[in-house]
């Protein structure tokens, strides 16, 4: 690997700079790191066939010219070419059948312990754990978590248009698709936090709808699972109690659920425990108190042409409100 | 540069005909574009029914009498159309007068036929994706139909006019009879899949 | 078989091969899995033995052509069964490699 | 025997100055207005065709620089999310629909009649028809943008965002409408070319002596026939789902969001060829003259060509890799694009091959097509890479892909098609560009492009998606986006130069002479540019190239008619003189055509009746085009 550094600065930016946490490079999921080793094996494999070709043109070009004529030289060339044209076959049958064993190591079982809903819409995403007892199942927007080292099973659902789920660190990319069902099966083997991004064009705000996966340890899993499953808790300073009654009094409770309040509206994310992720809006602010606060009072300067619309608050509201939310924890 | 004249063409004809023709040629590559078209909704038409939990899809099968009336017809148009084209090969003027007429009615009477045969889908066009595309089938077919039809007056027009006895002419004949046929040969699978696939 | 026909014979055989199992691996995966079968990979390697049929068939009539034109003909045929012949090859790879159930 | 004697004017018997006076008074166009708007050259038609769709590239190339801006930093709020979508819109259509398409077609229609050695194409009037149609449609699209209500939902227009529920108003019917407008014009101009390759070759010129490019534009044409219906089809439902309520992209009522991918791909994947193989067409014929040898492997090419045009309806799914379908399915698609590999390989060996044994003369053209081998060999080896359909899962929607596909459309057409100008604009013009500008414009645009769009490949890789107005500062792309968008800047000022280069020298050139660059193609036997009858008697081809630049002697075929516009047609293998045809002379009942149908087509974004009560004066117009005037080109 050292030499081939300076052999290709096309693999320096490989695998010297992983690119952070939304990052194909950046690979910490099972099936991302079969995904990785692909990548670069294929991109090792074409940058020394383009080497050759652009060699091969450069001495072209370069050499002296004997010119030579007749039908030794033309039989000569005829050797090169057919050579080249059976190297090419056999470089795109190794490559293919590279291809086709990544493909085969990706498929995993259906021994998943966690299957989560997940639902995509303009421009947020829905997890939903569902269980059969009702009572336990709960839900989450725009951050999830997962147990590290277990498959989980995702059922990739789109609620209006085609939406990509794609967190590059875990795993390559899958559509949820209005009318159909797709699945993922993530393995992360690191605990962390990655990050993800809608990959399909889905409309006006498609930049702004990301989400973020949190792998954790078993227990921490557990702990995490055992809290979302909790109704509300109850305001503890009187300035978030005044805020609760106005979001229960205002437009907000038609289109959010706080389960253990009336309010239980099903267009937005479910807010139970919105103070409890770490950003808000899809992945654009992280969640403070004062990000709340500019959220609602004014969505469509940050996040133009999302489907909340502006209520109109007074200061006091604002900031009973911000104080409320931050408090769902 | 200078010229050295190696060949004499003075002699060929003026106007070729068949595989001569680059009309014929012109008229075959867009029955290619067509037949695509035509295959591409065969193909919807199928994956559409390869979706559905049941076809059609919340209506009863087509009824039969109109489609099979229109397509009789059609068929039938076939052995007119084959000696309107014989003759316009042979340049009997007198012949390829009545013929267009006979072809004329034969373009007519099945689009009245088709006027039925809407209804008797039983179903319209925007309850379900089943209506859509046999809608759609039906209705570029017929589109097909009127098209061949305003071309075979408008050619029956010149034979009558004094532009009519001309080699070009007859060549315009035979092209039209040529894509009538087509017409008529794309309805087949068509005619298929509205009336009898739902039946299977 | 004329040489005529085994030219033209082998001018359409391997994309027709090549285009039926490009169709139908759209379609038999679904089948496989719900059944157990094994059609995929039948058509895929079914359709290899026609692409290579119609390269040889294109030899055959290359050898055995008159006219310079025939010969370019029937050159074609020839090369269609080799790199369609590939792209078939490679089809089955996939049939022998990868689980009809898998999306 | 009497006839003959009385019989209408031949050229037989006629000094070379004298049959072209009577030729130039047979084929000119008549001068003023409507003596313009009648014109049915196919040299005439399609330079205003290759003209207005450079008009299109330069316009997309503003909205690329526009892109840019917004992308150099982080959350920048230049441009608002609206008009960003409505931008990348237009550019993806603008420039696959508007530029590179039309000039590929029209570059055919320049070209193929003079190069198969005849005097018009064949269907000159529908060739006018087809241009009249193109530009009302790019018209059509612009003005839209101006007004605000441009198409914002992706060149694809993926349903059911572009359906009736998720796309209100007008914006999704005007891009499926202008769909129409193109694909109409494309396919005209394909039925036109098939049939001049088949049909109006000169005599000698049969199957194995084609020139290269003649062969791509008739590969490309196919293509264009079998590819373009189902994008017709696609946006005609489409439109019927937006208008009247159909349901066929409504998985409520049965229908389904992916039959649409499955059409539109259909056509998009061959689309992508549709644009390549004129290039391979124009890069064999182009080297050759540059390296002083004759093309290597004109057999391999040939077949590699055909089997490319074969293949490319093979892999349309592979765009469609992450929608789940079943992998084994999808890696027949695999298959497939890999496979493809081997043509193409197989085309630029045998240009290394030309390469390789001859000597080559540093001119602009061969710069151009230097640039093109380096770069796209690049976008051929990331091709490979997301025609796996594992590496695809990662890539797919991200600005690997914006990377992978400039190169293998700026880098695989583009430059060709910019050599092909060089190389070809003293045959259009008569004059010479200029060999210093070229070069600035070469080197500019080499390394501007790869500065632009290198980088894509690795943001891309960095979890970058593609169609995103903006991106939050706390993801590591910021550095890079501001270095593209700089870079992007170097990249307009090599196609500004080129610009500046074409007109100047349209203006002003030196003089070009007929062969400028000593090549062997028939195009070059005739003067530059062309007389309206492109050549004073018909060649006869006796070898694979029709003649040699040192011989100062063409052999012929005389004994047509100098009255009337006359072509010879040919036999489809053998090119064996069969007939002597007319020629349609000048109307303007193509362009009237063209107007009743726009006016049908744009009315019936509004309402469905237009399709009937505007069908009504298409008909009259056909009528009027093609009902018989008496003329000596209607005798036979």
């Amino acid at each position: 690997m050292k030499t081939s550094r300076f052999l290709f600065p096309l693999l320096v930016l490989l695998s010297g700079c992983s690119g952070g946490v939304q990052s194909a490079l950046n690979a910490q999921g099972h099936s991302a790191v079969a995904l990785k080793d692909l990548i670069i094996f294929i991109v090792l494999v074409c940058t020394a066939v383009w080497l050759a070709v652009v060699l091969v043109m450069a001495w072209a070009l370069m050499r002296r010219h004997k010119r030579q004529e007749g039908e030794a030289a033309e039989r000569k060339m005829t050797i090169a070419v057919s050579v080249a044209i059976v190297m090419t076959v056999l470089i795109v049958g190794v490559l293919t059948f590279a291809s086709f064993l990544t493909t085969r190591s990706l498929y995993s079982g259906t021994d998943a312990t966690v299957t989560i809903r997940v639902r995509a819409q303009q421009w947020w995403w829905q997890f939903i754990y569902d269980n059969a007892d009702p009572s336990i199942a709960f839900q989450t927007a725009n951050e999830f978590h997962i147990p590290v080292g277990k498959d989980v099973r995702l059922q990739l659902e789109a609620v209006d248009v085609i939406h990509s789920f794609w967190v590059p660190s875990l795993a390559g990319k899958q559509d949820n698709i209005p009318g159909r069902e797709n699945v993922l099966t993530l393995r992360a083997d690191k605990p962390g936090v990655y990050r993800g991004q809608c990959a399909e064009f889905c409309g006006l705000q498609h930049s702004h709808m990301a989400f973020l996966v949190v792998a954790e340890e078993e227990a921490d899993y557990q702990r995490w699972a055992a809290q979302q499953r909790q109704a509300a808790v109850q305001p503890v300073s009187a300035e978030a109690a005044a805020g609760r009654d106005v979001f229960m009094s205002k437009p907000c409770a038609a289109c959010h659920t706080v389960r253990g309040t009336q309010a239980s509206g099903t267009s937005g994310p479910d807010l139970t425990h919105v103070g409890s992720r770490s950003t808000i809006a899809a992945g654009l602010l992280e969640t403070t108190r004062g990000s709340l606060a500019a959220w609602i009072a004014d969505p469509q300067t940050l996040k133009p042409g999302n489907n909340m619309p502006i209520v109109p608050l007074t200061s006091d509201e604002l900031r009973q409100i911000s104080a409320y939310m931050e408090g769902l924890k | 540069m200078k010229d050295l004249v190696v060949l004499d063409v003075s002699k060929l004809p003026l106007h070729g005909t068949g595989m001569a023709s680059p009309t014929w040629w012109a008229t075959c590559t867009f029955m290619l574009i067509e037949g695509m078209g035509f295959g591409l909704a065969i193909a919807v038409y199928f994956y559409l029914m390869s979706l559905a939990p049941q076809w059609p899809i919340g209506a009863p099968p087509p009824d039969l009498f109109a489609g099979a009336c229109l397509t009789v017809l059609l068929v039938a148009s076939i052995i007119p159309n084959i000696l309107v084209s014989r003759w316009a090969r042979r340049r009997e003027l007198k012949k390829v007068k009545i013929g267009l007429l006979i072809m004329s009615f034969f373009g007519i009477v099945p689009l009245v036929f088709r006027i039925f045969e809407f209804p008797a889908l039983n179903v319209s066009w925007d309850d379900n994706a089943y209506g859509s595309i046999v809608w759609t089938i039906l209705g570029l077919h017929t589109t097909h139909i009127l098209t061949d039809l305003v071309d075979t007056l408008v050619l029956t027009a010149l034979m009558f006019s004094r532009h009519g006895d001309n080699t070009r002419r007859y060549g315009d004949v035979e092209d039209n009879c040529l894509y009538w046929n087509f017409v008529v040969i794309a309805w087949l699978p068509l005619y298929g899949c509205l009336y009898w696939v739902p039946r299977l | 078989m004329s040489s005529e026909t085994a030219r033209y014979t082998s001018l359409i055989l391997p994309p027709g091969a090549w285009l039926m199992t490009t169709q139908l691996g759209q379609m038999l995966p679904y089948v496989d899995c719900l059944e157990k079968t094994h059609w995929t990979a039948f058509t895929a390697f079914a359709a290899v033995f026609l692409a290579a049929a119609g390269g040889l068939l294109g030899w055959k009539s290359y050898s055995a052509a008159a006219s310079r034109t025939a010969r370019f003909v029937s050159g074609f045929g020839i090369f269609f069964g080799c790199a369609i012949g590939f792209a078939l090859l490679l089809q089955g790879a996939a049939s022998l490699l990868l689980n009809e159930c898998e999306r | 025997m009497q006839e003959e004697q009385s019989g209408p004017p031949m050229d037989t018997d006629l000094d070379d100055r004298e049959l072209e006076s009577r030729l130039a008074k047979t084929w000119s166009t008549r001068p003023g207005f409507w003596g313009k708007i009648a014109c049915v050259d196919h040299k005439v038609v399609a330079r205003r065709y290759i003209f207005t769709a450079f008009v299109f590239l330069m316009l997309g190339g503003l909205l690329s620089l526009a892109m840019r801006l917004q992308l150099s930093q982080p959350e920048a709020r230049f441009i608002s999310p609206d008009r960003y979508n409505q931008i990348f819109t237009m550019h993806g259509t603008n420039m696959m629909f508007l530029f590179a398409v039309p000039v590929m077609e029209a570059m055919a229609a320049y070209l193929v009649p003079l190069m198969v050695g005849t005097r018009n194409i064949a269907f000159p009037r529908l060739n006018a028809f087809s241009y009249w149609i193109f530009l009302i449609g790019g018209l059509l699209l612009w003005l839209a943008f101006a007004l605000d209500a441009a198409p914002d939902v992706g060149w694809f227009a993926y349903v059911p965002l572009s359906g009736p529920q998720y796309s209100p108003g007008k914006r999704t019917d005007l891009w499926a409408q202008m769909i129409t407008f193109t694909e109409l014009s494309a396919l005209a101009v394909a039925v036109e070319v098939v049939v001049t390759v088949f049909k109006q070759r000169a005599p000698g010129m049969s199957l194995d002596r084609i020139p290269v490019l003649v062969w791509a534009m008739l590969v490309m044409s196919f293509l264009v026939i079998l590819a373009m219906p189902a994008i017709m089809f696609g946006s005609s439902t489409l439109i019927l789902d937006r208008l009247v309520g159909t349901q066929f992209y409504n998985p409520a009522e049965g229908g389904d969001a992916l039959l649409w991918q499955h059409l539109f791909w259909f056509f998009g994947h061959p689309e992508v060829y549709i644009v390549f193989l004129p290039a391979v067409g124009m890069v064999s014929t182009i080297l050759p003259a540059f390296v002083g040898r004759p093309l290597y492997g004109y057999m391999l090419l040939v077949m590699a060509l055909i089997t490319t045009g074969i293949l490319s309806f093979g892999l349309w799914v592979h765009h469609m890799f992450t929608v789940g379908l079943p992998r084994l399915g999808e890696s027949f698609f695999t298959a497939s694009s890999m496979a493809i590999a081997v043509p193409a390989g197989i085309q630029i060996f045998c240009w290394l091959a030309t390469l390789w044994a001859g000597k080559p003369v540093y001119k602009t053209p061969l710069l151009f097509i230097l640039g093109f081998i380096f770069t796209f060999v690049m976008g051929g080896m990331t091709g490979v890479m997301v025609a796996s359909v594992p590496f695809d899962t990662q890539v797919h929607d991200t600005y690997f892909v914006v990377a992978h596909f400039h190169y293998v459309l700026i880098g695989g057409a583009v430059f060709p098609l910019i050599a092909a100008i060089y190389y070809w604009f003293p045959k259009m013009t008569g004059r010479m560009m200029s060999e210093r500008l070229g070069r600035w414009s070469f080197w500019l645009i080499f390394i501007g492009f790869h500065l632009t769009f290198f980088p894509m490949h690795i943001l891309g890789l960095w979890g970058m998606p593609r169609r995103v107005y903006t991106y939050q500062p706390e993801l590591p792309w910021a550095s890079l986006n501001l270095f593209v968008s700089l870079s992007s800047l170097i990249l307009a000022s090599g196609f500004l130069i080129f610009f500046i280069d074409a007109i100047k020298s349209w203006r002003s050139g030196p003089p070009a002479g007929a062969n400028p660059w000593n090549a062997s193609t028939l195009e070059w036997a005739t003067s530059s540019p062309p007389p309206p009858y492109n050549f004073r008697r018909i060649p006869v081809v006796s070898a694979r190239d029709p003649f040699s630049p040192g011989n100062d002697e063409l052999t012929v075929a005389t004994g047509l008619r100098t009255d009337r516009r006359e072509v010879l047609v040919t036999t489809i293998v053998e090119a064996l003189p069969e007939a002597r045809e007319s020629s349609a002379t000048d109307s303007v009942w193509p362009f009237w055509a063209a107007i009743a149908t726009s006016i049908m087509l744009i009315w019936s974004i509004f309402s469905p009746w237009a399709v009937v009560w505007g069908s009504i004066p298409i008909a009259v117009a056909l009528i009027g085009w093609f009902w018989p005037k008496g003329e000596a080109e209607d005798e036979s």
